[in-house]
């Protein structure tokens, strides 16, 4: 098994942490993993993105031009990975703030509104962990128990009363994936 | 709602300056650099000089310099702005030079390269964008970092007897004959940004007069250095900064 | 009595910073609820206390205000 | 116990410094590597194990303070980025030539100039045939995973001892960047050991001990030379590192060092599911550079393709292992640029199979 | 009428420098070499030409100097010795990169480190594989004589011209040294173009100009190296200068430079004199390399020595250009030592011809 | 002439201290390069810290101090002297550091590296030997040459508008909060010399106290480069130097 | 009354540059007209006024005088 | 003809300039030339000497080390240099300040006593230049004329005035030099 995965939106959107929480999870799982951020120029603002890879093979290449699943949390994002995704593979995006739909037709497209459920669950920094969730939930790549145990390695000591709070935001995530279109 | 006829050409009274290019610049919100920029270029514009004004940006946030300024610029090695500038003004000595520089290109790693150019008297206008930070890397410790300041590489802030003393290049150079007019001023407010600019007008009169180096010291923020936002790194830099380096002239020619 | 003035904003320049709000001497200007496209809440003008006395316009880091003022009867 | 994490390579280099009982750290930042003096001073090793850590005024500067410590015989290190790397071309050849021992981190990003940040290997010359003047030599490690730049923190340390010489991690952005699972060693101790060649203060009993490059009697300095080569002919001999991925049926191989070797690896799996009997050479040393090793396989091969994140730097050393015994050819992606293994896999088939 | 004087190799080139109509020198003293910047102080040419000579604070002041004079358009230069020379990396790594020409002058000494002052050919490797960072090369003219010192002044300032590039005189102890009959050309008139790349002044009619070697995206730094690679492939296809000495004949091959290379042809003469055939290949460029000529010859000869004042450097040089096809050794003396014909002689027996 | 039974071990009152080798200096007749290095290793010898003592030599004519002190050396490279020291001192705190630079070694090459190690306070003695001339490569200016002053490289003497003006380092360094103790002070009469000899040693019992940098100027003579005799050297010196250089304390700990 | 005093002088590693004859108060010392192996002019007493302040070794460059002086009676 | 020729003594005794003013005069006479000086330590004091190659021919290399004439002016040079003539080479060494004689058998020695003439000439400045007289008058290689000419290069306009003197001392040296043993 090899998942290949980009995460990719605005700075402040936790893009690198969700590649990191995966791939910690991958390791609990007792899996190769890697994770790659892009550090874009030496300047700031800008758009993010990471690679994550989780496999049971050695990983050749940490950095890749196509992908299994690309995750993307705004319109450039859309916009620049949407074609990187691999024929047959995943695309997940977050619904709030995208100006067009995806076009591709030969992979599987799922949207998720995050946002909105973390306004909802009144605390826009789970956002992420919201994404998570509906991305294990197409593609269980990791146990959950897992992914809450590298959540644990990830977060400091003093942050840890807020596993269950991340751990519930992962079951909405779950909950509100939602096929848009079936391919293949 | 104003009426909408005052919004005409004839009643103009502030507008972006030419000589500062469309490009949006990079910048984060609220960073001083911007202002800083502006009010240098629009010094160049009104002395009518854009066509006789080579600058030199350094290695830092404002390497980019040279998309916004609309002059003929050289990027230079991090530190050596004052030794590209002196090569530019020695054999082209009817242009205006200015180096923009920020605290760790001019009081780190190009320490020897501005206090030698400023002995020399090199004939040009040293900008010197304090910060208190490496802005460009991810914040870390600059020479001009306060006491007890925090960074990425003094995370549990500046401990002086470790990591060494805030250094006042300003004050240093002063005491240099090569320098003409020495200055430290900040863009943060409507008056500080229009003394800056007057500041930076005389420079270059000075320039023209080949009177000697001149320095302008901008004290500034970096709201994302400092983890704080554009409001608070301004009131930050009043309460913290200013006591330490504070505002005015140190050396007017007489 | 004061002149009557009006700024131009350059909405897609503006970065949401506040520099310029905190410099209006009569708080004509405050953020937008929207964003623009690169996703700041920009600046707009709330009032029309203007003065044209360009002070938003001096501070702005990213040259997004146009000053405008009405000329002074001959 | 395994210490068992994933970290990033260039915060993996700074614990691994820490624990291979590292006395002192000078930097001055630098994308792509500014994590490894960031994370000492948040792990604030002066408290852990008595480690020094300073932020360096420059480049230039931090070379020196490595030489200074390096001279009293203590483990001192020091890491940068190209531009910064080249500015301690002097300080490195002093170095070498006072014969000291410390261990110098390249994470490398494109040029030349300012360039840009992004992965590179274009510093191989400069690492292997010497960037500063002079005859002399760089031990220079070449990590291909977080994994191994941890360990080369180790092994830098233990060679730069033994051999008396500087010691280069040549890494990269993607290296340096790259979050992977990580084995951590033990903490060592910090060195106790008093070197006779060491400047810790004159004993009663011995001369005073001096740490110098300088000789001015040619003859003098020519003795200085000849020790130096002959210590190098001794790494040469002993410190070849390499690994061979499925060389032994090969028709076709693959050279390849560093984050390129990882890519080029996953090309030569693809290779190997069209068909294509392709091996892969990886230098873990590229200096001492696995000269013999390559030569061997050149006599089995009908080409081999060089592959760099450079405008072909290392095929040099790879065209003079071969010898002319067959055909040598470089494909390379640059400026940042990371090739893929899709068109690594077309270069072999266009310039060796094809060609 | 000719200008006919004897001359030491250091004053000549500063004669040359400003016959040469060069713009501006900026330069820190080190010996063997300070003879070019004291010259100039007294021969003020400020006055004579308009040539602005200044003493920079230090070598690396001096090349960022040369870098601003350079990015007007003015033909610029430095000269140094060795250590100096490592402290000027970046900045000619920078220089390359942003595409100015200047010219820059190595002196060199015997290294590494402070090493000594005497004569060496110990910076070959930096000079032509690039002692800086990043994919750059330097055009390196390597003078056997002060004619030639003299000479190549001129032409590294056209070459620095015509590709925009960097031009590094390699020359030695001995040839700065050493006097020699020089005939002077005349005085050339300084530039008074305005280059379309070069910062003089924004006109209205076009977007202001931009020095620099920095490129963001990746996308665009391969492209700043592929123009550079493109670059560095004419200049190997139009300027690779050499000399041969009695090849015609020869069953053995002398490759030598600079001044070793007149010791060699010393030795050569001897050899002859013995009966034995041996030419001898001067390069006068060291990059752009004679690969084809080295390598047409080596279809001929039983063996080829490279002999350098260094512990084998061009050595490697020339392998490639031989590839495979003969025998290659090197000879050297080094740290400041200068063979003699005899030993050259002896070597060229017992390694080449006896080996 | 004195009567024989004079010359008898309890009668001596002045000697070569042993810290101190017995090799002849390799400087030219009359050079103060010689004295300075004598009263710094009576200074090491009386203070009984020959075995505690690490030394830096420069690039310069001192390259050779090794040779001369009998105390562990490393030999810098030129100008980075202070940028080893601190290597040195932060790796072996306990130890007395010092540094023997000459003025285009600390003032030119190295003014980056002095400033910043002045500035982090490094716990460590620089000794600065300013003869206003690069006597190593033979007599070219040096950033302390004088207005006027001629050498190989400003032959017709040192033009301030074009070449600069005298570098006060010194007063410099002084400014600095990591500074301790900055005195200037001269060897060529044997008051002058008793009093660096005093200077030398406060600097060293600072050090002890961890005070942070001393920096002690000794404005010495280079008869070869100045193309003097010795005598006449040292009258010059006099007469020409001190003016611009005046000895005396600069800064003293409160 | 000064008391007496002496010097010993290492003629070998002498320069010559008269230094020390200039920090004499006493006019002990002058040149030698012969030199020593390195062809330096080396220096010499001429008289017995040596008092033993040791000024002149204090200020020789070259370390060459060693100075004795009576012990003053008890 | 090739004439390899070592000038060696103190540094203040001309010892460069008499290799210097030797080339001008070949450069005079239409030959080739080479002089190389040692450059000691970057350090003051101690012996110079210099290498001056005279040829008909192009001249391979200017740094040798056997001569067919060296020119000796203090015993350290004598010490050096003796042994470095070539078999029937030629050893001239002023008188002054030797504490041994030359002991080659196969070479011819001359001995110049160039210090007590200038003395006598009031002039110790023209010391070198008596040398160079006895040398040419051994070993003619350059005609005289050529020498002055080649002088009138080296000395600065403003000293010509002593070209006269130094011709002088030329002939003197051509008449005090003096063979000591004939070998060969
Ligand atoms: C030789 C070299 N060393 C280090 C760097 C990395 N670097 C780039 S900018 C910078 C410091 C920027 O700080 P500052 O000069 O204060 O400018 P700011 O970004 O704060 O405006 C550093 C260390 C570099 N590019 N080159
Ligand atoms: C990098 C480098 N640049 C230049 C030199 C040549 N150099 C040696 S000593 C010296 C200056 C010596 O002057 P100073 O420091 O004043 O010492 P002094 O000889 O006068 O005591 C120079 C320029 C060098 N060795 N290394
Ligand atoms: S990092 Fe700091 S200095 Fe740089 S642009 Fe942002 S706020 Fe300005
Ligand atoms: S100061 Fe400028 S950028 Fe900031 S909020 Fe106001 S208009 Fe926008
Ligand atoms: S011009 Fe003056 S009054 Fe008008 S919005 Fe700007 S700051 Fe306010
Ligand atoms: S050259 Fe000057 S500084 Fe050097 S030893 Fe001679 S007199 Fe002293
Ligand atoms: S001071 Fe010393 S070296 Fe100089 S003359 Fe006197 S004894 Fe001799
Ligand atoms: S000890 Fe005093 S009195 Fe005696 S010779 Fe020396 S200086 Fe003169
Ligand atoms: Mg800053
Ligand atoms: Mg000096």
């Amino acid at each position: 098994m090899t998942e290949e995965i980009i995460i990719a939106g605005f700075g402040g959107q936790g893009v690198l942490s969700m590649g990191q929480i995966l791939c910690y999870g991958g390791v609990m799982q007792g899996k190769e993993v890697s994770w790659m951020p892009s550090y874009g120029p030496e300047m700031r603002g800008g758009t993010a993105n990471c690679t994550a890879i989780i496999s049971n093979q050695q990983i050749s290449s940490p950095v890749l031009t196509e992908f299994d699943t690309a995750i993307v949390l705004n319109q450039p994002s859309l916009d620049k990975f949407e074609e990187a995704v691999k024929p047959g593979g995943l695309l997940i995006y977050e619904v709030n703030g995208m100006t067009r739909k995806p076009e591709r037709t030969d992979i599987s497209i799922f949207s998720i509104p995050a946002y909105d459920m973390s306004v909802k669950m009144n605390n826009t920094k789970v956002f992420n962990m919201i994404v998570i969730g509906g991305f294990l939930k197409v593609r269980p790549v990791i146990e959950l128990e897992n992914v809450i145990k590298g959540l644990e390695k990830v977060l400091p000591e003093r942050y840890h009363h807020l596993i269950k709070l991340n751990e519930e935001a992962i079951h909405k995530g779950m909950d509100i994936v939602k096929e848009e279109s079936a391919a293949v | 709602m104003a009426e909408n006829n005052i919004i005409s050409p004839e009643n103009l009274v502030y507008e972006k300056t030419s000589v500062l290019t469309d490009r949006v610049l990079h910048y984060c919100p609220g960073c001083g650099h911007g202002t800083a920029h502006r009010m240098l270029a629009e010094v160049v514009d009104e002395l009518g000089i854009q066509g006789d004004t080579i600058g030199v940006a350094p290695v830092g946030c404002s390497v980019l310099a040279y998309y916004y300024f609309d002059v003929d610029m050289q990027e230079a090695a991090h530190g050596r702005a004052p030794a590209v500038a002196t090569g530019i003004k020695r054999t082209m000595p009817e242009k205006y030079v200015f180096t923009y520089q920020g605290d760790g290109d001019l009081a780190a790693i190009g320490t020897a390269e501005t206090l030698h150019a400023c002995n020399r008297g090199e004939n040009f206008l040293i900008v010197f964008i304090n910060n208190g930070i490496y802005g460009m890397t991810g914040g870390q410790m600059a020479p001009t970092t306060l006491p007890g300041m925090k960074s990425s590489t003094s995370p549990y802030g500046r401990d002086v007897v470790t990591m060494g003393n805030p250094l006042k290049m300003t004050e240093l150079v002063a005491e240099l004959p090569g320098t003409c007019f020495v200055t430290r001023q900040s863009v943060h407010t409507p008056a500080n940004a229009r003394k800056t600019k007057r500041a930076l007008k005389k420079a270059m009169e000075y320039q023209k007069q080949n009177k000697g180096t001149c320095f302008v010291e901008i004290v500034s923020n970096c709201p994302s250095g400092w983890k704080m936002t554009p409001a608070e790194s301004n009131k930050w830099m009043e309460e913290n900064m200013f006591p330490y380096y504070p505002l005015g002239d140190i050396k007017v020619p007489s | 009595m004061a002149r009557k003035g009006d700024v131009v904003i350059n909405i897609e320049s503006c970065k949401g910073c506040e520099v310029c709000i905190t410099a209006c001497p009569n708080q004509v200007l405050a953020l937008s609820n929207e964003v623009n496209s690169k996703g700041y809440h920009y600046v707009m003008k709330v009032n029309s206390a203007c003065v044209g006395c360009a002070n938003c316009a001096v501070v702005c880091p990213d040259a997004v205000i146009t000053v405008y003022r009405e000329k002074r009867k001959q | 116990m395994k210490d068992l994490r994933l970290m990033k390579g260039n915060e993996a280099m700074a614990e691994a410094a820490i624990r291979a009982g590292a006395d002192a750290y000078f930097g001055y930042p630098i994308t792509p590597q500014s994590e490894v003096i960031e994370y000492l001073m948040r792990e604030n090793p002066a408290e852990r194990t008595g480690m020094q850590v300073l932020q360096a005024e420059s480049e230039v500067a931090a070379i020196n303070m490595v030489y200074g410590a390096a001279g009293c015989g203590k483990r001192a290190m020091t890491t940068s980025s190209s531009p910064g790397v080249s500015l301690m071309a002097e300080g490195l050849s002093y170095i070498a030539g006072a014969e000291l021992p410390c261990l110098v981190v390249n994470v490398v990003r494109g040029g030349p100039g300012l360039g840009t940040i992004q992965p590179s290997q274009s510093d191989y010359f400069q690492a292997v045939k010497g960037g500063g003047h002079g005859d002399y030599k760089l031990i220079v490690l070449a990590p291909a995973t977080v994994q191994e730049s941890v360990d080369y923190v180790k092994l830098g340390f233990e060679l730069a001892f033994k051999y008396r010489n500087p010691v280069m991690i040549l890494s990269d952005g993607i290296i340096g960047q790259m979050m992977e699972k990580v084995e951590l060693f033990e903490q060592q101790p910090r060195l106790t050991e008093e070197f006779s060649w060491a400047t810790v203060g004159k004993k009663p009993d011995r001369d005073s001990v001096i740490v110098t490059s300088l000789q001015l009697q040619s003859e003098e300095q020519e003795k200085v030379n000849l020790r130096l080569q002959a210590k190098y002919r001794e790494v040469e001999k002993n410190e070849v590192r390499f690994e061979s991925y499925e060389c032994d049926d090969a028709e076709y191989l693959f050279v390849a060092f560093g984050s390129c070797a990882r890519i080029t690896r996953k090309a030569m799996e693809m290779a190997r599911g069209k068909g294509i009997r392709v091996g892969l050479l990886r230098p873990q040393t590229v200096y001492p550079f696995p000269y013999d090793a390559i030569n061997k396989l050149a006599g089995q091969v009908k080409g081999i393709l060089s592959v760099e994140m450079n405008a072909g730097q290392m095929v040099e050393d790879v065209r003079l292992a071969v010898n002319g015994k067959t055909t040598v050819k470089h494909f390379g992606r640059f400026g940042g640029m990371i090739p893929s293994p899709a068109e690594i896999l077309n270069a072999l088939e266009q310039k060796i199979i094809g060609g």
